[in-house]
């Protein structure tokens, strides 16, 4: 039932180092209509978010949904991701070292990024694996704390997402985003031991207040993206390692 | 001016003052001396408050020093000179800069600044090395550096710490006959800690002599070095382990160059006797004397009760330069009274 | 032989990404090193004067003043710059920026300026100290025209240090979106894949060094 | 008052995630000190030797040392525990843990160590350099009996304060899987929305900062 | 042992040295006075190589310093004690340490080392001090501990840079007897830089004067003080505007308590005449000597071109003390040659 904020015509909008090219895409697209877009990087962390429900960036592409909406829940938040969603990312188990799940052996160890929304994910994986099981989550996200049982005594590493990828030939296994494999360890990222098989609930797209939702721009934004030739250079430019949502 | 009463002060277990007692009078320029470590430069360090003191009643300029504080204490102390002994410069600062730090201090303008440190460094006779940091300075210039800061101020009461140690003799000469201006000219009381008793007997009209913690003696300049007091002694030569010299007779005194004519004069006294001073050449080494021939064992006695360390030349017979024939000689070495 | 097509895209990202980069790290450093050198050296001077060897001594006050540079230096910089974003916010009135990065750099910085400078002031001899007594100087007039005075070179030294220090920590301010050239290597750089923009920025990074080094040392050597 | 599930929940983090994380710390920080001080003590010697108002001053061998110590303490700690993960795989074995932290610690470190000594060896009197010297001591015991030992409470307070820096850096080791209190600080704490880990993590952080410091003053006034 | 031809060495727009020439006998004890600021303690410190210079040559010990560098060098200073002028001791040592290091540094058995520090600070009178740091000890102490310094290797040179400047005459004393004890059983080469004459006189048998960064005179002291050159005058006393006395007849002169016996010897031999000091009380200030009367003019004369600082009390008539009916006085005042 609300009114439509009033139309923006200056806007900031937050990105990740590998999500910045979407903005500028948006960028692109929304200078010709008449508006003033400025696009500000990040590192990783909750800060955009934050800066994003305070008002002082109005859209962010870099955080998935289940993440935003534990967000509004902790800081009492009403981000929105605004549909249709336009990709995700391929999470999956990587070895350098073994070509099946089930060759992995006892105290194996893996790499699994150590932010909280990734290392939960990752726990999610592993039990989808079948390598350990999970209690009841407590907190927002899943944490070391919550396996319940790891019968091959598997050894997890928390590292930064990049870092995941990277430690590849050191370790048994690891769990990172078929981005960051075709990226970092130069490998294929079709050639995985288990896929996330929840990977299409962790959709990405552009995050907004939600008086935003239905604002002019941010309907723009995803019209401009999800032309034809913007998603063509999606996957040229992500080469397979970002899935486009239908 | 400073009355100091029963001051008591330790380091740890190192007692360096033991209830000592001191009045120095205003206008007086009064000599401190004593032996290494005896306590001297922490006594003055007290009288302008750097140091505190166990106990004791410290009174200068009228206040008590312990009951100072803050601001009054810098006013105290504004009105204090004080040359240290190991200069106490500030590396980083010129000689300028270094002279004109307490004027600087006491917001002084820039002019009368500017024209008190030039002229105090022309006093002290460095204006060439005005712009010069302390390192590039040698030992003397560095103290003559240290005696304008404490001018500075045109304190009532002016420190100095071995002022002089460094300085040539006519240098430091100089540097006393400023001193005795300014004292008389300004009426300003100067208290002077020194090893040179030259510097006290041409400069203090009264003087103590620290030991032990307390003042051993104390009083006028002449009077002290008149009645040679034990402490007079203990400073100036070491305790000597009178063997009794065997000699028998003596005429001439072949005495060290640097003893004073007071020594000899106080002999003179002492003895009733006259002692000559002949005109011819005394050869080396020292330098000869003649005294009666009756009154060899009293010198001699007085030789040793004044702990003059001296050997007998006794049995060596040798003529005497002064054409009395063959004589015996007492050889007299560290008379020195200066 | 570097190809002209590897100038352009070179170009392209050095004018449009890397030199804005170089001017918000040249202004967040400037003022958060100005801030915190100014912050930093009141503290010192409280600590100096109430420290235990100090010109005043007084032990509360000194442990409170000690316990306050203390907690600060307790945060890592990233998660001082991360989780004060609430009271930067209050006080800049953004939680994100350039702005947003300058306090939390500034109140990362000036403890550590804080304590450099109490390191060196705390070098200086006795005895000047007591000289500058002598003639009636102010605890005030001790700190500021002796003892700050006998130890600027130590001070200048150690201004650069923390420069130096904080020139690399301005990368973690990339974390508000502050940009800055570190933040550039680490995000346009590192985590996305581009050696080029990597390379550049290291090499940007370490230019600066030598030029915060250099006039440090240049002032140094001025001084002594 | 704090209610027994509350205590169980946070027992349970202490336990299972910051007490690790504790000694992660600890062995990171004490291994990267201990090396870093030796060797940033080596730069520090050399420079001190062969710099412009050293013993045996040589401009091409300072000016090669400053380059290297320049070079490094360019790149922001946080770039230089990422990026050069091939080389820490090179030489400790592995990019990723404890192991492969503790080289770009050690690293980042060292000059970082090597200047703090630098600057306190600088500061001694030239005139103990010169009295030494009168004897007959060769450079090496000049600096080491003479410089060192008249700088050591400088050299103390200055490793006081890069310890107290680097436990703050050894939050970025965290990126290579290394764990530490800091990394849990932002990961499970700030990041997870856990205030309790948060807080707990930056209490540690705050008194090991206090230990630290604590330390470093009861050396520094024993040596004093 | 110290040959010096034609050394010259500014600092910068600063000539300290310019054309010196010197030559030190091995094994003699060798005095240098000269005006603070005249570059002895430059001097000295060429002579080790601590300063270089930038003409001129100097052999020292049998090699010319120059062209020593690296381990040369350092086994030459072994051989070289040094006694700086500021003492320069480690502040954050032992008085035992500081003792210790030239030894540590030259390897040297622990036994050796402890034997040899508390031998020496026992020699130099501060055994109680041995733990004690220098920045509590007192200005003397210190300079003790860094004679003690000096002689721990047993050097073949010695340089004393005012090693007794702040020590009392009776300590001071102590230690000129252990350099004159070490130099005549070691037959070490002493090098004594000083602005005290008493220890010249008392400790050197040769000695130099530098001004305008030359030697103006040197041989040996006898001579030195004999002969009186311009040079030593220079030093000693300031230039005084002589303005001739007018005396009628002079029988008494008081004199200064601390004049010389020395200066009295001298102006009896030039004079040829007796100076007789009588045994009564001479009276204060000062003490009477009394010379013929028709010695009068010599003795005025002698007075003024010594440079002695004096004034008539011509007119003033006054009772002799010795009894000889009323004379007039020449008041002499610092006729200090000390
Ligand atoms: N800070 C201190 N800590 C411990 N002892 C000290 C301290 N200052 C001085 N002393 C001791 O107190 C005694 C007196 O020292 P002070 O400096 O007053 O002697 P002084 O008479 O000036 O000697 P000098 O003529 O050698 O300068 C010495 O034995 C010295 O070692
Ligand atoms: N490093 C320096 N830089 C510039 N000038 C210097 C330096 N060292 C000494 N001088 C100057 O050289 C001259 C001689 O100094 P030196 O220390 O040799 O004198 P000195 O004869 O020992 O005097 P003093 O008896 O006062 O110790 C002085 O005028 C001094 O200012
Ligand atoms: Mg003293
Ligand atoms: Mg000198």
């Amino acid at each position: 039932g609300q009114s439509p904020a009033p139309e923006k015509k200056n806007l900031k909008l937050g990105c990740m180092p590998w999500s910045e090219p979407m903005l500028q895409w948006i960028k692109e697209g929304l200078t010709p209509l008449g508006y003033n877009v400025e696009v500000i990087m990040f590192d990783a962390n909750q800060l955009p978010a934050v800066a994003l429900k305070d008002g002082s960036i109005d859209g962010i592409i870099q955080n998935h949904k289940p993440w935003i909406i534990t967000f509004n829940k902790e800081n009492k938040a009403n981000l929105e991701m605004v549909e249709p969603y336009y990709f995700y990312s391929f999470f999956a188990i990587y070895s350098a070292k073994y070509k099946k799940l089930e060759e992995i052996p006892q105290n194996a160890t893996f790499t699994i990024p150590g932010d909280p929304t990734n290392l939960s994910r990752s726990l999610i994986i592993l039990k989808e694996a079948g390598l350990i099981t999970l209690k009841e989550k407590t907190g927002p996200f899943y944490t070391l704390l919550d396996i319940k049982d790891n019968p091959k005594k598997i050894k997890l590493v928390e590292a930064e997402i990049t870092q995941t990828a990277r430690s590849i030939q050191d370790v048994d296994a690891i769990i990172a985003t078929a981005y960051f494999m075709a990226e970092t360890a130069k490998a294929d990222p079709k050639v995985f031991l288990f896929e996330d098989p929840q990977n299409k609930d962790f959709p990405l797209g552009l995050v907004v207040r939600h008086e935003d939702v239905n604002s002019a721009w941010a309907k723009e934004s995803m019209k401009i993206l999800r032309s034809e030739k913007n998603r063509a250079r999606f996957n040229e430019l992500y080469k397979g390692k970002y899935t486009l949502i239908d | 001016m400073i009355t100091a009463r029963n001051i008591v002060k330790s380091f740890g277990s190192t007692h360096v003052l033991r209830g000592l007692d001191l009045a120095i009078g205003k206008g007086s320029i009064y000599g401190l001396a004593g032996r290494s470590g005896a306590g001297k430069s922490t006594l003055l360090r007290c009288i302008n408050g750097l140091e505190g003191y166990d106990s004791g009643s410290l009174i200068v300029d009228g206040t008590d020093v312990k009951t100072l504080g803050g601001r009054a204490m810098m006013a105290f102390r504004k009105n204090i000179g004080m040359i240290f002994q190991q200069f106490s410069l500030l590396e980083r600062l010129s000689v300028y800069d270094n002279v004109a730090l307490p004027l600087k201090c006491w917001k002084y303008s820039s002019r009368t600044i500017d024209t008190k440190v030039r002229e105090l460094l022309e006093i002290v006779g460095i204006p060439e090395k005005i712009k010069q940091r302390p390192r590039e300075l040698s030992g003397g210039q560095k103290q003559r550096v240290a005696i304008a800061r404490a001018l500075t101020m045109d304190p009532r009461i002016l420190l100095c710490d071995e002022a002089t140690s460094a300085l040539d003799p006519n240098t430091s000469q100089a540097i006393m006959s400023l001193l005795k201006e300014i004292n008389s000219s300004m009426g300003i009381t100067i208290v002077v800690v020194t090893h040179q008793m030259s510097v006290i007997r041409g400069l203090c009209k009264e003087m103590a002599i620290l030991e032990n913690g307390r003042i051993a003696a104390s009083g006028l300049v002449e009077n002290i070095f008149r009645e040679q007091p034990r402490a007079l002694k203990n400073l100036m030569g070491e305790e000597f382990g009178g063997t009794s010299p065997t000699v028998e007779k003596t005429v001439t005194l072949l005495l060290p160059d640097t003893v004073t004519g007071y020594f000899i004069s106080r002999m003179a006294e002492e003895l009733g006797i006259d002692v000559t001073i002949r005109g011819s050449d005394p050869g080396a080494p020292g330098f000869g004397v003649t005294v009666p021939e009756d009154a060899c064992r009293g010198v001699e006695g007085y030789l040793s009760t004044h702990k003059v360390r001296w050997r007998s030349l006794a049995g060596k017979k040798q003529r005497s330069p002064y054409g009395d024939g063959y004589k015996e000689q007492i050889h007299a070495v560290n008379a020195d009274m200066v | 032989m570097i190809s002209n097509g590897y100038m352009a895209y070179w170009w392209r990202y050095f004018e449009g990404i890397i030199v804005p980069s170089i001017w918000a790290t040249l202004r967040m450093l400037s003022l958060s090193m100005v801030l915190s050198f100014i912050l930093g050296f009141i503290l010192a001077y409280f600590l100096i004067l109430y420290g235990p060897q100090g010109l005043r001594p007084n032990s509360t006050r000194y442990k409170l003043l000690d316990f306050i540079v203390n907690s600060i230096r307790s945060f890592p910089v990233i998660i001082l710059i991360v989780a004060i974003s609430p009271i930067t916010r209050m006080i800049v009135g953004t939680s994100i920026g350039e702005k947003a990065a300058i306090f939390p750099l500034t109140l990362a910085a000036t403890p550590f300026m804080a304590r450099i400078i109490e390191n060196s002031l705390k070098e200086v001899d006795k005895q000047l100290i007591e000289a500058a007594r002598s003639f009636g100087a102010s605890d005030f007039q001790i700190i500021t025209k002796v003892m700050v005075k006998e130890s600027v070179p130590m001070i200048v030294a150690g201004a650069t240090l923390s420069t130096i220090t904080f020139l690399s920590a301005t990368t973690l301010a990339g974390a508000v979106g502050a940009g800055g050239i570190g933040a550039v290597a680490l995000n346009y750089g590192y985590q996305s894949f581009n050696n080029t923009v990597l390379y550049t920025s290291v090499l940007l990074l370490f230019i600066m060094v030598l030029v915060i080094q250099w006039a440090g040392d240049w002032l140094y050597k001025k001084i002594l």
